[in-house]
Formats: structure tokens, C-alpha cells, sequence
């Protein structure tokens, strides 16, 4: 009985071995996505394929061929990001990467774009070393640090209730965490906000018990706190805040979007989180309600800011593609310099100096929801908006390939 | 009759007439490779696999050979990477030999005051202790922010020219050239660690493995031998790490996470303990799962868990041990 | 002169329990002593003391007249104390050949050398053979030690203690789970052995004993009872006494 | 807001609630080493199987105390069947494959956790009067905070009984010590080392629905908690039951009043507590392979 199974076990292997050789079709562009579907990202980077599928789907076409989109799990790791991103474009040709949730993942790929000679479109990187890294390298989806944080000071000013608190920062433990909390640190200081901990706290990622940091910000005495987490960590903190009896003495504001799924799963706890984003969706516009629609109907996911960032990059994308009438590399990355889209938050540009995207901001605060398709029960509401020109840095042209 | 003084039952010196041609046609089928398919991303997986193809084997000296089983063996491939890096960095961008030499040095440094304490335990107590040590490394690393980049790992390292007795060889930032260099490398180191093994030290290093109160008793100073062996483990890892850092550009913490230390352990334990080839054939096989799985589903932790609790089931000895099984079944 | 190891009052404690108690023996050059007496006398315990298993918690261990307690084992073996053991520990899936060949290698040295094959000892393989042919093992060189007969293993365990030269060798229970043919040919070898070092042996087969002990010492909760030839113990009031109750 | 004593209350209470934690995950991981000589690394995907369980039956309707007693029971029959089929064959092999063996289960269970509940962190809903904060010497307090001390020490309290007084807490003890022995008298060993994984997999649903709603429920929760208990029990001696209480003490204090005081490097510290202790006392600090 062990002996036939050690063979069958064998000719199992051999089959495994030879399987792998793929049947090409029809030439379709095949595009590299990449995207975390497991680890402490995992919601983050589904929401972000499901945008970039569902682009592709709409799009249909690009230069006459079908998209093929090869979706490849970062585990938000970057040497793990590094080698699928090799398999997708040396072993399955693909023209062109998007996608990357972190910014860790983010510049380890930038790092190897010369040996991967693809053009790279970042969906989901707020680190400010994006700015004119590389030719290559080009960023349409989230607002990055420094465009978060002119954002949540202005918002903070903008509000009475918020303006004279002394907020207590707290961050999480990788190169987008300690940005975010220093370009906050910097602004806040120049405009009068009174920052408790100018050495920001820093807690490690895998985080599951803040009873020691919220005891931290309770012996402190600061009434209000800034805090640049991952997204669905975001209504975890929340809620152990809320459970120590915080939510009312402690004002939250977010250097990012807190994704809507974890938001409706903290409830009542994570209400009165303020912080600036590209888009909810309680923005209220034709193309923006008729896109929730659109994505609620396909995913049944609460339509979230990841989705629509990666939606509108995929867009900006094809279109460049098209522009630069074919797939090879330089042409694609000239094409997509100053390219823009008119999708569910107004005009997108990629600024055609330090290949970042510019586009509007909304400041939210999040409340209990009024009934909505999506059954949210809690729901990020559009306090205020922000003209790019107000947020974005001012343009030069820094093609330094060395820089970080 | 036998001729009585040199020959040791059970051992043919040297090797079996058709290990020696399938060697001989693995290593040259291994160097014609990557000039014959050209797809760089083969070549890259393929230095992937050698390269945990030796850190396996310097593993395997420790639990096939010495019986001492390590949770974290990558910690110290990582901190030769990490040496051999920031020396890259911030010493001389271009010295390359200087570069693996500190990296192996530093990485010997660390390893030998914790061994030093690692042996003062046996068992379960080495293996856990391991753990805490190879953890404590991985903390390290991730909170040392501005030496080590933390999280996003070591960011910005310069590709150094190699450079043999003047004769330039390549840059070792092009794939192939580092194809070649760690295919030399990883053989020497095969044939290297074989000849150890099969010397009197190898043979202090196994009875301890067998029968660690005994060997005491016949004389050996077995913590001693367990350090050297731990050393021994340790200096191979670190040469793996050099490999790693110039291969891939890269090193991060998670290169040097518990999770990847046990992955390491079963490249062993699939390939087969004690022999120092099975490693090598486990480290291929796992890497390629792995590699393989996880673009086939989003759920691919389903499929590797039920792999690994297969083959552990079924193939008890591995690969080596499989090979062991169908020699058995030719001579029946 | 005093004799070739002799311990000054030794005795250890496990917690309450006195297992040796203040114990001075001596043993000369060569010749065989036996140790015996009725189980949980502290026989093991007492060797265990002398050959670095256990520490000892007073009393002093002198061999040559330097004291040598609680030095760790591997000196005291290369000192020439060796000892077997009452459950057989051996290499299991090492080669009956490679048990000893690893003994003698360990004592002759050598095991330092990294880089030259282990056949290349020739001193050391050569031993080896003599000793397998001495005992009687040499057709069974190649079988890894767990396949061999129970007698040959024990006969095994004797030969990996010889492989060190030792000047004094413990036995502990040679003959133990034996047939009376193969504690025969045990008894010989033992005797053959006592010629030329000094042997302790701790046995509990009394005819054995009697028959080919030069000394015999009996141990009862931890203290030595009596010495002296094997005639004065056997009729000796007390050791029937230890042994057979008080009803004797 | 709170004032110095506040800050001392909030510590203390923090690290007690912390230790008690790490108390209840690792005395099941003890219990499947001590008692049946297996070292469980699924023990933290069980943990976070019980988590999910307890999550399930409240938001189906279940009450939360209802909820308490179900979910560890099922997670024991999950071990049951885990037990029957991969761990019994495993009994005669040595300890290295049974790590890997169960490394792979903890990749299936956690896989299995992602894919039956998705990514997003779960809460449990609590009943009413557990909700608030209670307010203690100048600072305010989560009751179920203190309700989880509470239950802990009560489990840890009827654990202790059933070892030592029940006719099988004293089998499953004796077999810890000498097996050969216990089969001997005509104990069924395998049903002997089935129990003793089956109660390890109990306690780690137990743990799983306690400490789960203080961390977050998501699919990482079981990888972290793996690596604290195993901290936890390596320094309390592997087996030992009172050396995993004293050192789950130990740990608990040690990162809470470093997380509270140098936040960065509390982990660096926690591993080299355990790497000196392993150092001088290998068996940790009352590991001599007893079970007491």
C-alpha cells in the first residue's frame, strides 16, 4: 500500500512540474497587477483589484486587443512583490504594472524598474519619495503624505471643535507611517497646532492589543489624536479607544481613508473620525453615484476610496496606453505624463514634471449613515472639498533616479 | 580478502559510479541553462532555489548531522545580507569581494557568543532558544529604522563589478552573471561540506547526533562539537546571504521572520534529512510550490498547508528517503 | 601507595533521600572488584558520582592522587575512566564498525581534522579491526548497531568502553537480560580484561561474582557494609543479613 | 485626564489583563506539549478558530455567556477530528515532524479562517452591562476588561481541579510522567493523548472567544499569539503548569511596562528576557518535564 502511493505521489510532482506552460490566445495586453490578497492588507488590496477589473471590463479594449490582467498576492512584503513582479513581466510579458498598497512594496519595485523595463503606475502609495523617483514610476490613486496633511491641517483649522487640541501622534511602524506623521508634525507646527509628541510613537504593524498605547495617550492628557494607520487597522484603534471610554473626550483624525467594510464592522465606536480623502460615497455627483452603482452591482462591496483610486489609475493607464499607440515601454511612460481622467472625483492629472497625480480632496467625518443600497451602517460624511491646486505641491522637475 | 586497514564497511570512498554521471550532467545541463532558454525569470527562480538550496544544506549540517534542530536559520542569512549591504553602502561601493568577506565575518561575530549559549541547551530547549534568538535578530533589524530602512527593508544598494585577479567578470546587478557566480559558489560549498562530513570531525558531529551522552562518554567534548558544528551551519547561511542580498538587491525583515525560518526547516525535512543533497532537492520543490500555489489561488495557505501535512504523512524521509526506497525496491 | 582511585567519605543527596553516604573506596592497578549489594543500595548512583554523570554534594574523588570530582566526563574519559551502562547506550543507526571506530578516533585524536576523509586514520581503523576480531564482531561490522543480537550489544557496549585504553573501567550490569552462555562468555572476557586495568564491576549474578571478583565490596543504602575476598563475604553475617532480611 | 495614580491603576490592570492572556493561550499550548508530547504550532489558528466560532454564534443571536460554552466545545471537536486523522499517526515519529506537520495545519486553518470569514477585523457584540467603563481610583476602566480577569482566573481555577482532583486529571498527569507505567495499569494510552489534545484545543477555543474581542478578531491574531505563548511557555519550563503561570506574569508586566516606557523596542526586550533565562536555566524555570 505505501509503495503505490509513493509512485502516484511521484507522477503527481512530474504532472505539477510540466503543467505550468501556458496556452496563448488571441495576443491580449496583458497588464501586471499587484495587489495584497493576504496579510494585514488583505481587504485594502481586494478593493483595489475589484477597480482595476472593473476598468478593464468597461474599457474593454486597448489598441484593438483584449486586457488581460495577471493578478499576483504582494503580502505586502516587499521581496515577495519584487519576485512576482519579475514572473509578470519576464516570464508572463506583461506590458505594464499597477497596483502596490504600502510604500515599503512600492519603492523595492521602483528600486528594480530598470531591470524590469516596464512602466509602473502605483495605485494605492502615499510615500512623498514618489515624487520624479523615475521615469518609470508614475503614482494616480491615493493623496500622498504631504497632500494628506495640508488637507487634515486645513480641515483641523477649518474647524473650531478641532482647532485648539493638543494632538498626540501615532503611527504605524514603516517608511508611509513615519512620512505621513512627519510632513503632519511639520505643517501643524508652522500653522499654531499643538503637538504633544514631536517623536511621534511608533507601533509595530502586527499591533492587536493599543490598551498600552491608549493608556499612554490617557496619561498624556492630549485631547486629540493623529494617527496614520493602515486602513482596516484604523476602526480597530477606534473601537479599544471607544472601549476605554475616549470617544467623547478624544477627537480622531486619519491620515488615511478608513476602508467602509471595517468601518461597518467597529459600529457606533468608530463614529467622529475626522480626516481627508479623495472620495466617499456620500460624494454626491452624476458620474460618482452612477460608479457606486455600477461597483455595488458587480462586487456587493461597499464601494471604498481603495477601489476607486485603483479604478480611476487602471483608466489613466489604458488611455496612455492607447495615447502612445503602442506597447512599448517608453512610449507608454511619455503617454502617460500629463495624462487625465474625469472619473467619480473630478479630473485626475499625472503631472507631467514628477509623474503624481493631482486631483481634488474631500475632508470626511465619519457618522451613523442614512439608508443607503449598501446597507452601511456607518458612512464617511463630505464636510468640505479642496481644489488640487491647494493641496498639491508645486511641480518641478526632479528626475533624480538616486533619491531614496 | 578485504584489504583490512583502509576500508570502512558501509562506505564506497568516493562516489557510486552513477552518482558521479548524474552529477556531471545536472551541473552542465545547471551552467548551459540560462545561455540555451534566455527567460530571465527562470534564471532568477532557479538562483532563488540555489541559494535556499545552500542556506537548507548549512541547516541540514546542524539537524541531519549534528541532530540539533534550529527554528531561524535565515536570521543569520540575514544578517550576512544586511552586513554585506550597509558595507556596500556607506564602506566602498565597488570592493565586492571586501563586501561578502565583511558580510561573513560580521555574521560569524554574531553567531559564535550565541551559540555559545545555544549550546549550553539540548532538544526542544535548543530548538525554542533558537526561536527567541532568531526573533530578537528580526526585532532588531525591523526597529533599527535608520540603519536598516525597518519595515521597507535596505533600500539603495550599489551593484559592485566582480572582478577575479584583475579579470573582469560582470556587474552583479545583471542576473546571469550572479547565475554563474552562485552556481560555482553553491557547488564548492556541496563538495566542501561533503568532504566535512565524511571527516573525523563529521563522524564526532553524527555520534553526538546518535547518542549525545555516549559520545561524552567515549571521550568527545561535546559542546565544543556542537559549537564548531553550529559554526559551521552559520558560516554557510552567511555565505547564502551574500548570494542573497547581490541576487536580489534586497533584504527585509520579513526575509528573516519565523515564518520563513520554519519554511526553511521543511525544505529539510521534505528533502530528507542527513543527506546533504535532499535539502538541496527540498528547497527546489518548496520554493516552486510556493511559487506555483500562490499564483494559482488567492487561497493558496489552504493548498500549501495540505501539502506540507501530505507529504509529511507520506513521505517520512523525503525526497532522499524516497530515493532510498524505490534503490530498496530495484534490489527486491 | 595508595591505589589507583580511591573517593574520601562521597556522598550525594537527592533532595531528602542520602543515596550515597560518606563512602571511601579504593581500587588498585589492575584486577577486578566487585560492587554489589541489594537493589537501591546506590551501586549506579555511586559510579554515576565517579564518571562525572551526576555531581557529587560532598567528599572528594582522587584518581592518581589528584582529585577529579565533578570534572566533566569527556576529561575524566581521556583520563582513562570509562564506564558502560545497565540500559544499553549505543549509536543505533551508526555501523558496528563506526561505534568503535568513533570511540578509538575520539581517544587517538584526530577527530579535529576537517579535511581529510575519516578512512584516511589508518592507526585508528586498524585498532578498530583488532578489537572486532578480539570480541568476535568482525562479521557483523557493516550492521547498524540497533539490528544486532541483545548479547552482542551488550558485548558491543563493553568493546566502546574498551576503545578509549581506559586504566579503569565501570561496568554496570554487564550480564544483565543474558542466558547463562552468554554470561559465560562475558565472565571470561571480563576476567581477560582485569589482567592488564582495573575493572569495577557491579553485578548482581552472585555466583559470577564469587567466581571471578578479586575484591569484593557490598553497598547497602548508600554505605559500604563490608569488604574483603569473595570467601569472607560469603559468610559474612551482615551481607546475608542485607540481602536475605533478617530471617537468614 | 487621569492623574499619576491613574496612570499606575491603568498599567497594573493592563499587564494583569495582559499576563492573563498570554496565561490562557499558553496553558493549552502546554497542555498538548506536557500531556500528549506534541508542540501544536496550530494551537494559534485554533485560537483564532475559537475567536471566529464565538463571533458566529453572537451574531447569530446567541447569548454572549451561551456563546462561551459553545465555541470551545466545538473547537474541541475540531480537534478531535484534527487528532484522529494527522496527529495519532504522527505519535511514533520524532518531534521535528510533528512541528512541521502542524506548521502545515496552522497554514490550512488559517487559510480556512480567510476564506469562511474574509479579511475585515470582526467585534463581538458584548452584552449591555459589559460595554461601559467602570470608574477606579481616578481613571475609567473597560468592564470587560475585568470581566476577562475574572474569567480567567476562574478557568484557571477549575483547571487546576479537574487536574488535580478528577480521576482523569490525575491519568493525564501521571502519563506526562511516566508513560509506560499508565499503560501498564491498563490505561488506553492513545485515548489518554487524545483527550490531552483535545482539552489543549478546549482551552485554545476558550482563549480564542475571552481574549479575542480585547485584540481584534482577524485572520492574523493566531500567528502573533502563537509566538507570545511560545515565549511564554519556553520560559516557564516546557509542561509546566505553574512555571507557565509565573511566566506568563513575568511577560505580561515586563511588555506592558515596556510598551508603556520605551514603546519601540518592547519586543527587543521581551526576547531577550527569554533568550538570558534559556541561557541559564535551559529547562526554563521549573521545566524538569513533570506536570504539575
Amino acid at each position: 500500500m505505501k509503495r503505490l502511493i509513493t509512485i502516484s505521489l511521484s507522477i503527481m510532482i512530474a504532472v505539477m512540474f510540466l503543467a505550468p506552460c501556458p496556452v496563448c490566445a488571441k495576443k491580449p495586453v496583458k497588464i501586471g497587477v499587484l495587489v495584497p490578497l493576504t496579510g494585514i492588507a488583505a481587504q485594502g488590496g481586494l478593493e483595489m483589484k475589484y477597480g482595476i477589473e472593473m476598468a478593464a471590463q468597461e474599457k474593454g479594449t486597448v489598441l484593438g486587443s483584449p486586457i488581460k490582467l495577471l493578478v499576483e498576492d504582494t503580502q505586502v512584503k516587499p521581496p515577495i512583490a519584487v519576485s512576482k513582479a519579475e514572473k509578470l513581466v519576464y516570464k508572463d510579458d506583461c506590458k505594464a504594472l499597477i497596483g502596490v498598497l504600502s510604500s515599503g512594496v512600492g519603492l523595492a519595485l521602483a528600486k528594480n524598474i530598470d531591470k524590469l523595463n516596464v512602466p509602473f503606475l502605483s495605485t494605492h502609495v502615499m510615500t512623498t519619495k514618489f515624487y520624479g523617483l523615475h521615469p518609470m514610476v508614475f503614482r494616480s490613486g491615493q493623496l500622498a503624505n504631504d497632500q494628506t496633511a495640508v488637507g487634515n491641517v486645513k480641515g483641523i483649522l477649518a474647524r473650531p471643535d478641532l482647532k485648539n487640541r493638543t494632538y498626540y501622534v501615532l503611527v504605524h511602524d514603516y517608511s508611509w507611517g513615519h512620512d505621513a506623521g512627519e510632513r503632519f508634525i511639520a505643517l501643524a507646527k508652522k500653522n499654531g497646532i499643538k503637538i504633544y509628541n514631536e517623536n511621534y510613537d511608533k507601533a509595530p504593524i502586527k499591533t492587536k492589543d493599543w490598551s498600552s498605547y491608549i493608556s499612554k495617550i490617557k496619561a498624556s492628557g492630549a485631547d486629540g489624536v493623529y494617527m496614520a494607520f493602515i486602513t482596516n487597522v484604523i476602526p480597530v484603534f477606534a473601537k479599544q479607544a471607544a472601549d476605554f471610554g475616549l470617544q467623547g473626550k478624544v477627537k480622531l483624525v486619519s491620515a488615511a481613508a478608513p476602508g467602509p467594510l471595517e468601518l461597518a464592522a467597529g459600529g457606533t465606536a468608530c463614529h467622529g473620525i475626522f480626516g481627508v480623502s479623495d472620495w466617499s460615497w456620500d460624494v454626491n455627483n452624476p458620474t460618482s453615484d452612477d460608479w457606486e452603482m455600477r461597483f455595488w452591482n458587480t462586487y456587493k462591496t461597499i464601494p471604498s476610496d481603495a477601489a476607486v483610486h485603483s479604478y480611476v489609475g487602471a483608466m489613466n493607464l489604458f488611455n496612455a496606453i492607447d495615447k502612445a499607440g503602442s506597447t512599448d515601454a517608453k512610449a507608454i511612460a511619455a503617454a502617460l505624463k500629463g495624462i487625465s481622467y474625469d472619473g467619480p472625483y473630478g479630473t485626475v492629472r499625472i503631472s507631467a514634471k514628477d509623474n503624481c497625480m493631482r486631483n481634488d480632496a474631500v475632508l470626511t467625518e465619519t457618522m451613523a449613515a442614512p439608508d443607503n443600497p449598501f446597507g452601511a451602517k456607518v458612512y464617511m460624511k463630505v464636510l468640505d472639498t479642496f481644489p488640487a491646486a491647494e493641496l498639491g505641491p508645486p511641480e518641478q522637475e526632479t528626475h533624480d533616479d538616486t533619491k531614496g | 580478502m578485504m584489504n583490512r586497514t583502509t576500508t570502512i564497511p558501509g562506505i564506497r570512498s568516493g562516489f557510486h559510479p552513477v552518482k558521479i554521471v548524474f552529477i556531471i550532467i545536472l551541473l552542465s545541463g545547471l551552467a548551459v541553462f540560462p545561455f540555451v532558454s534566455g527567460n530571465r525569470f527562470y534564471i532568477s527562480l532557479i538562483t532563488e532555489m540555489m541559494i535556499y538550496g545552500l542556506l537548507a544544506m548549512s541547516l541540514d549540517v546542524l539537524l541531519g548531522y549534528t541532530g540539533l534542530l534550529s527554528f531561524m536559520h535565515n536570521a543569520y542569512l540575514g544578517i550576512s545580507a544586511y552586513a554585506v549591504g550597509l558595507f556596500l553602502i556607506h564602506v566602498s561601493p565597488t570592493s565586492f569581494w571586501l563586501a561578502c568577506l565583511a558580510g561573513i565575518a560580521f555574521t560569524c561575530v554574531v553567531a559564535l557568543p550565541v551559540g555559545w549559549v545555544q549550546v549550553r541547551t539540548g532538544g526542544l530547549a535548543f530548538a525554542l532558544l533558537t526561536l527567541a534568538f532568531g526573533m530578537m535578530f528580526h526585532t532588531i533589524v525591523w526597529k533599527w529604522y535608520d540603519v536598516t530602512g525597518g519595515d521597507d527593508g535596505l533600500m539603495g544598494m550599489p551593484n559592485p563589478d566582480i572582478s577575479l585577479f584583475g579579470i573582469y567578470i560582470g556587474n552583479s546587478g545583471d542576473p546571469l552573471v550572479i547565475y554563474m557566480f552562485t552556481l560555482i559558489i553553491v557547488t564548492f560549498c556541496f563538495f566542501l561540506t561533503r568532504r566535512i562530513i565524511n571527516s573525523p570531525f563529521g563522524a564526532a558531529l553524527e555520534a553526538i547526533r546518535e547518542n549525545e551522552s555516549r559520545a561524552a562518554f567515549i571521550g568527545i567534548n561535546v559542546r565544543k562539537y556542537k559549537l564548531l558544528g553550529w559554526m559551521m551551519a552559520c558560516l554557510l547561511a552567511s555565505i547564502a546571504g551574500a548570494l542573497f542580498i547581490l541576487y536580489k538587491g534586497y533584504v527585509g525583515p520579513s526575509t528573516m521572520s519565523a515564518f520563513a525560518g520554519a519554511g526553511v526547516l521543511m525544505m529539510v525535512l521534505l528533502g530528507g534529512m542527513g543527506s546533504l543533497w535532499g535539502p538541496l532537492a527540498g528547497a527546489v520543490f518548496f520554493i516552486y510550490i510556493q511559487d506555483y500555489i500562490s499564483t494559482m489561488t488567492e487561497h493558496w495557505e489552504i493548498f500549501l498547508g495540505l501539502v506540507v501535512i501530505f507529504l509529511v504523512l507520506f513521505m517520512p524521509t523525503g525526497f532522499a528517503g524516497l530515493a532510498g526506497h524505490i534503490r530498496r525496491l530495484r534490489k527486491e | 601507595m595508595k591505589g589507583l582511585l580511591c573517593t574520601q567519605n562521597l556522598c550525594c543527596q537527592f533532595g531528602g533521600v542520602m543515596a550515597t553516604h560518606d563512602v571511601c573506596f579504593n581500587v588498585d592497578h589492575n584486577g577486578l572488584t566487585s560492587i554489589i549489594g541489594p537493589n537501591g543500595a546506590g551501586k549506579t548512583t555511586f559510579i554515576n558520582i565517579v564518571t562525572g554523570k551526576i555531581g557529587a554534594s560532598s567528599g572528594k574523588v582522587l584518581f592518581k592522587d589528584k582529585d577529579i570530582t565533578n570534572t566533566p566526563t569527556h576529561e575524566l574519559v581521556k583520563m582513562g575512566i570509562s564506564r558502560t551502562f545497565q540500559i544499553n547506550s549505543l549509536f543505533e543507526n551508526l555501523s558496528v564498525f563506526e561505534n568503535l571506530r568513533i570511540a578509538r578516533q575520539a581517544k587517538v585524536g584526530g577527530s579535529f581534522r576537517i579535511f581529510s576523509l575519516k578512512q584516511k586514520l589508518k592507526p585508528v581503523i586498524k585498532d578498530t579491526w583488532a578489537m572486532l576480531e578480539r570480541l568476535g564482531l568482525e562479521k557483523m561490522a557493516a550492521l547498524p548497531a540497533k539490528n544486532l543480537a541483545y548479547g552482542d550489544q551488550r558485548v558491543l557496549e563493553v568493546a566502546i568502553a574498551m576503545a578509549g585504553d581506559p586504566k579503569i573501567l565501570f561496568l554496570d550490569e554487564p550480564t544483565a537480560g543474558m542466558s547463562p552462555s552468554e554470561t559465560h562468555h562475558i565472565a571470561d572476557l571480563i576476567k581477560d580484561l582485569a589482567s592488564d586495568i582495573s575493572v569495577v564491576l557491579v553485578e548482581h549474578d552472585m555466583d559470577m561474582v564469587m567466581r571471578i571478583s578479586d575484591r569484593i565490596t557490598v553497598l547497602q543504602d548508600g554505605c559500604i557494609i563490608s569488604e574483603g575476598t569473595p570467601q569472607e563475604i560469603r559468610n559474612n553475617q551482615q551481607v546475608r543479613e542485607a540481602y536475605l532480611g533478617k530471617a537468614a | 485626564m487621569s492623574g499619576t495614580l491613574g496612570i499606575i491603576v491603568d498599567i497594573t490592570l493592563n499587564s494583569l489583563v495582559l499576563s492573563g492572556v498570554f496565561l490562557i493561550v499558553a496553558i493549552g499550548l502546554n497542555i498538548t506539549y506536557g500531556l500528549s508530547r506534541i508542540m501544536n504550532m496550530g494551537h494559534g489558528a485554533l485560537y483564532a478558530v475559537g475567536a471566529y466560532v464565538g463571533f458566529s454564534l453572537v451574531a447569530s443571536g446567541l447569548n454572549f455567556f451561551a456563546a462561551l460554552l459553545i465555541a470551545p466545545l466545538i473547537v474541541g471537536v475540531i480537534g478531535l477530528i484534527i487528532e484522529r486523522t494527522i496527529i495519532a499517526p504522527m505519535r511514533k515519529r520524532s518531534m521535528a515532524y510533528t512541528l512541521i506537520l502542524t506548521y502545515g495545519l496552522m497554514f490550512f486553518l488559517d487559510g480556512s479562517i480567510k476564506y469562511i470569514w474574509g479579511n475585515k477585523p470582526r467585534f463581538i457584540e458584548l452584552p449591555g452591562f459589559m460595554q461601559g467603563t467602570l470608574p477606579i481610583l481616578g481613571t475609567d476602566y473597560p468592564v470587560f476588561r475585568l470581566m476577562t480577569l475574572l474569567l480567567i482566573i476562574l478557568i484557571m481555577g477549575a483547571l487546576m481541579l479537574f487536574l488535580n482532583k478528577t480521576k482523569i486529571g490525575i491519568i493525564l498527569r501521571a502519563s506526562s510522567t511516566i508513560p509506560e507505567m499508565v499503560s501498564c495499569l491498563g490505561v488506553n494510552m492513545s485515548y489518554v493523548h487524545m483527550g490531552a489534545f483535545v482539552l489543549g484545543c478546549v482551552m485554545a477555543g476558550l482563549a480564542g472567544i475571552i481574549a479575542g474581542p480585547l485584540t481584534t478578531i482577524d485572520p492574523l491574531m493566531g500567528g502573533e499569539m502563537l509566538i507570545s505563548s511560545f515565549v511564554v511557555i519556553v520560559i516557564g519550563g516546557l509542561g509546566s503548569l505553574r512555571g507557565a503561570v509565573i511566566a506568563a506574569l513575568l511577560v505580561g508586566v515586563v511588555q506592558t511596562l515596556a510598551e508603556f516606557f520605551i514603546t519601540d523596542l518592547a519586543m527587543v526586550i521581551v526576547y531577550i528576557l527569554m533568550a538570558v533565562i534559556l541561557a541559564f536555566m535551559p529547562r526554563g524555570l521549573l521545566g524538569e518535564g513533570k506536570f504539575e
